[in-house]
């Protein structure tokens, strides 16, 4: 289990960048449908639940519009 | 939620809220590999983003440190940021170095600072975001673009074979050299602390994705679809070095290429200069 | 009193450093000022080389040499060169080894057999520009004796003094 | 080689790049980058004994491109920092000489000038890159240039270029030809303590740029140094007075472009230095570098005649001594300029004194060859008569 914070201003999008759906492993990643200020439409998580806290997202997002924090304090490797 | 929750944050210059790179852009993955690499060196050696000098060139990756990361940050003009590096390093020794810029911004028109730093050995950490094409321009043929593959100025397909930087490095002396994709951030990551650890000149080459230019002209379109490309053709250098050229045809060669030790420039400066001014009484 | 000299010579022979030399002696230790350029082909041995000197009591307003008072000529080719702007009345100082005739109308010409007093009672070809400044020293007095023994102690290397002075006072002498 | 030492305080005989290295050092120069180049090699060549023997750092760059950006590197580390090259090298390092300038570098460049265009003659000096040290890189700049004439000056000049580039933060250049470089003189060297030597303003401790005005500040901005927890943000980019970068603000690209020249500006009275020699209704020579010394020995000779001759020289070059230069014209009968060129400075010199007495050129006879004096008192002469 693990605590996923998205920052929907600052992503870039489902349909432009995507790169967080590409490398969930749990494919957990979606589009939101709703537009932010920049223009975009963010991703959102289809179920929080089955993170695995792997960080690939918030590794690969290059907006830094994900943070993971795996539970037991465990820090991204 | 506020952005300056992010952990990275507190690396980065608070009145700047977003990134200035394309969606999906490959920048901001090496952005975040430089921070998360001092953040662990942040945490281990206590290193903190005053130890920094930033340098960048000209071009979209030159824009990573600057103006995002709060820490000394040095944007010059296009190919010399290594130029600059060194004077930096040699009037501040004791400061970190990280020089961040472009393939065409380090390899074409910076291509002799680059060849000479590693053949100085002076202790600059240098990450070179490879995206194969010249992107703020508008997708032009760069030094590093695959052969064959047409582009706004190569429209009948370039004619030249593509620049092994991380190997040419190498040969030039430099005695870290590292080449992962952005596919590879943890990987990625590691490469930049090594390199930051390194007392010498090292060097990172961060194949990146560029969807708008690089997308474009190969026709891969999206990020997500570089990054896949990214994924299937990378191949470890241990198991490149066993096959044949024809079998590396359109292979992503991905590791380290070197990891030793040389005597580095600065530090031969300072050991001299306590030479002579014991000389001197 | 302005004096404008001219030391020329092949590449070598020392002709620069004779200059040099005779324009550290006047400013560092003959209270005169001084101005020394000079000139030399690209080959190291063999080419022509010149040095030029302006000596004045007075601050050097121009600095080149355009009729030498003094002209000393080590080789053929400096006669060549330079014999002919010698002012009307200006003194030539020549290596009678390497310049047989000096031109006929230069009515003030002192030979001194420079290169074979150095080969032969010096045991060192390479101070005969050391010869040659002391022909120039005795025969026009622009700087004194004392300031060049100084320079020239100043200026060759460490051991080397006491040869040079030597060749320095042998050309006082043998000067015709 | 066993640690080189400096020439002592007093009178020496010595070549003027020599003396311009020696300035250096008591400058406070601790950089220097280079790259050979005829006729300004031996002041790398001394500066690379001498530099790390007071603490410095010598660097010889792959070329001349990398040498100012070095510099400009290490001013930036805070130190006070040099290249020496000459016209072929000034015209490699264009681009960051106006780097240098947008993001107020205070630096030194000596320029060794030589025989062009293109190869040229390396040994034979002409004063032919005076106008391409201040217009040479592209856009809108002001730089300082002083102009020596003597081995003397050499030193002197690098003491002063260096107090303007820390005083000022911008790049000042140091124009000697050749001809000077080469040439023996003697060059008293004062004692360091009678060598009065300024330093930059450091911006303030515990600081952000937002909390501080680091650039464009016509009263000179303190310097946001590296290495001291400054966050400094140094672009060359449009920038503004914190040193953010913008590229759509119409009011930031004017400041970005005409603050740095004002600063120099607003204090030319302090960086403008001229000698005159003149009286009114005389014949005005107006020169400078070595060819200053032909107007002054030609001046000399016509007085020597009864002729009412005088002279200015000009000690600096950029920016340009226009109020001197007219002062000058308005009491002159005419004037007459020689450049060892073909007339570089003739048009800004014109621009001031043409409205007021006649203005002439002479070039030297040989181009690249000293005026003689006897041929400037030919010309002055004719323009009396």
């Amino acid at each position: 289990m693990a605590k996923v914070t998205l920052f929907p201003q600052a992503c870039k999008g489902m349909e432009d960048c995507g790169i967080c759906a590409l490398v969930c492993p749990q494919h957990l990643f979606t589009s939101s449908g709703e537009m932010n200020e920049a223009g975009y439409v963010p991703t959102r998580l289809t179920e929080p639940e089955e993170c695995t806290g792997c960080q690939s997202c918030m590794l690969s997002c290059p907006d830094m519009a994900i943070v993971v924090v795996k539970e037991k304090g465990e820090e991204a490797s | 939620m506020s952005l300056a929750e992010h952990p990275l944050r507190k690396y980065t210059r608070p009145h700047v809220k977003k990134t200035t790179t394309c969606p999906g852009c490959g920048n901001g993955i090496v952005a975040q590999a430089i921070l998360w690499a001092i953040d662990e060196l942040n945490r281990e050696e206590g290193l903190s983003m005053d130890d920094f000098v930033f340098v960048s060139g000209i071009g979209c990756s030159a824009w990573i440190p600057s103006p995002l990361f709060a820490a000394d940050t040095l944007h010059t003009t296009h190919g010399r940021p290594i130029a600059f590096a060194t004077g930096v390093k040699l009037g501040l020794p004791r400061q970190k170095v990280l020089v961040a810029s472009g393939d065409g911004d380090l390899a074409a028109i910076g291509g002799n600072h680059l060849i000479h730093a590693a053949r100085r050995n002076i202790d600059l950490t240098v990450v070179m975001v490879n995206n194969g094409i010249y992107g703020m321009t508008g997708g032009q043929t760069a030094p590093t673009t695959p052969r064959g593959l047409n582009t706004i100025t190569s429209p009948y397909g370039t004619m030249e074979p593509e620049f092994n930087v991380a190997a040419m490095v190498a040969a030039a002396g430099a005695p870290y050299v590292a080449r992962w994709t952005t596919y590879h951030p943890r990987q990625l990551k590691r490469a930049i602390k090594k390199g930051i650890q390194k007392q010498g000149f090292s060097f990172i080459e961060a194949i990146s994705q560029c969807p708008v230019q690089y997308g474009r002209v190969s026709k891969l379109g999206r990020a997500t679809a570089i990054l896949e490309h990214f994924r299937d053709h990378s191949l470890k250098l241990a198991k490149a070095r066993e096959m044949s050229e024809e079998e590396l045809a359109g292979k992503i060669t991905v590791g380290e290429f070197c990891d030793r030790q040389a005597p580095e420039l600065a530090s031969q400066w300072s050991e001299l200069r306590a030479r002579l001014g014991k000389e001197q009484g | 009193m302005r004096t404008e000299l001219t030391i020329a010579g092949v590449g070598g022979q020392g002709s620069i450093t004779a200059g040099v030399i005779l324009g550290a002696a006047a400013v560092t230790y003959d209270h005169q000022y001084a101005a020394q350029t000079s000139a030399y082909s690209s080959e190291l041995r063999g080419g022509f080389a010149a040095a030029w000197v302006v000596l004045s009591e007075e601050p050097v307003l121009y600095p080149r040499v355009i009729a030498p008072d003094v002209l000393v000529a080590q080789a053929q080719d400096s006669i060549e060169r330079f014999a002919k702007v010698l002012k009307p009345q200006g003194v030539l100082i020549y290596d009678s080894d390497m310049i047989a005739q000096p031109p006929a109308q230069i009515t003030r010409a002192h030979p001194v057999a420079a290169t074979s007093l150095a080969r032969n009672e010096m045991q060192a070809a390479i101070v005969a520009n050391m010869i040659m400044l002391g022909a120039l020293c005795q025969v026009t007095g622009v700087v004194s004796p004392g300031a060049l023994e100084k320079a020239i102690a100043d200026a060759v290397p460490q051991g080397k003094q006491e040869l040079n002075l030597r060749a320095f006072a042998l050309g006082r002498e043998r000067v015709g | 080689m066993k640690a080189a030492v400096r020439l002592k305080p007093g009178t020496h005989f010595i070549e003027g790049n020599l003396a311009l290295a020696e300035g250096a050092i008591a400058a406070g120069c601790r950089f220097m980058a280079g790259y050979p180049i005829t006729p300004a090699s031996e002041i790398p060549n001394r500066l690379s004994q001498l530099l790390p023997t007071v603490g410095g750092v010598f660097l010889q760059t792959e070329d001349e491109i990398a040498a100012i950006c070095s510099a400009i590197g290490a001013s930036w580390a805070g130190l006070k920092a040099m290249t020496a090259t000459s016209g072929p090298g000034v015209s490699l390092m264009q681009e960051n000489i106006g780097l240098a300038a947008s993001t107020e570098t205070p630096l030194v460049i000596v320029d060794v000038m030589r025989f062009g265009p293109s190869t040229g003659v390396p040994s034979v000096g002409l004063a032919g890159d005076v106008v391409q040290v201040a217009r040479g890189s592209h856009g809108d700049y002001q730089i300082i240039a002083l102009c020596p004439e003597s081995p003397q000056e050499m030193y002197d000049h690098m003491i002063r270029a260096f107090n303007l580039a820390e005083r000022f933060r911008c790049p000042v250049f140091v124009l000697p030809d050749g001809f000077i470089g080469h040439m023996r003189e003697q060059v008293v060297i004062p004692p360091d303590q009678e060598i009065e030597l300024a330093q930059r303003k450091i911006a303030p401790a515990g600081t952000t740029p937002l909390e501080r005005q680091d650039f464009l500040d016509p009263e000179v901005a303190p310097m946001p140094v590296f290495g001291r927890g400054r966050q400094a943000h140094v672009t060359s980019s449009c920038h503004n007075g914190q040193g953010m970068r913008n590229l759509t603000d119409p009011e930031v690209m004017h400041a970005f472009a005409t603050m740095p020249i004002e600063k120099i500006l607003r204090h030319r009275d302090q960086i403008v230095e001229v000698a005159a020699d003149y009286a009114p209704g005389d014949v005005v020579i107006v020169a400078y570098g070595t060819v200053a010394r032909s107007a002054r020995a030609a001046a000399q000779a016509a007085r020597a005649q009864g002729l009412a001759v005088g002279t200015l020289c000009l000690k600096t070059l950029w920016p340009f001594a226009d109020q001197e230069v007219a002062a000058a014209a308005q009491q002159a009968r005419a004037v007459l300029v020689l450049e060892n060129n073909t007339g570089q400075m003739l048009p800004y010199i014109k621009a001031e004194a043409a409205a007021h007495c006649p203005v002439q050129f002479l070039g030297p006879r040989l181009l690249g060859q000293i005026h003689e004096p006897n041929a400037v008192l030919t010309r002055v002469k004719e323009m009396m008569s």
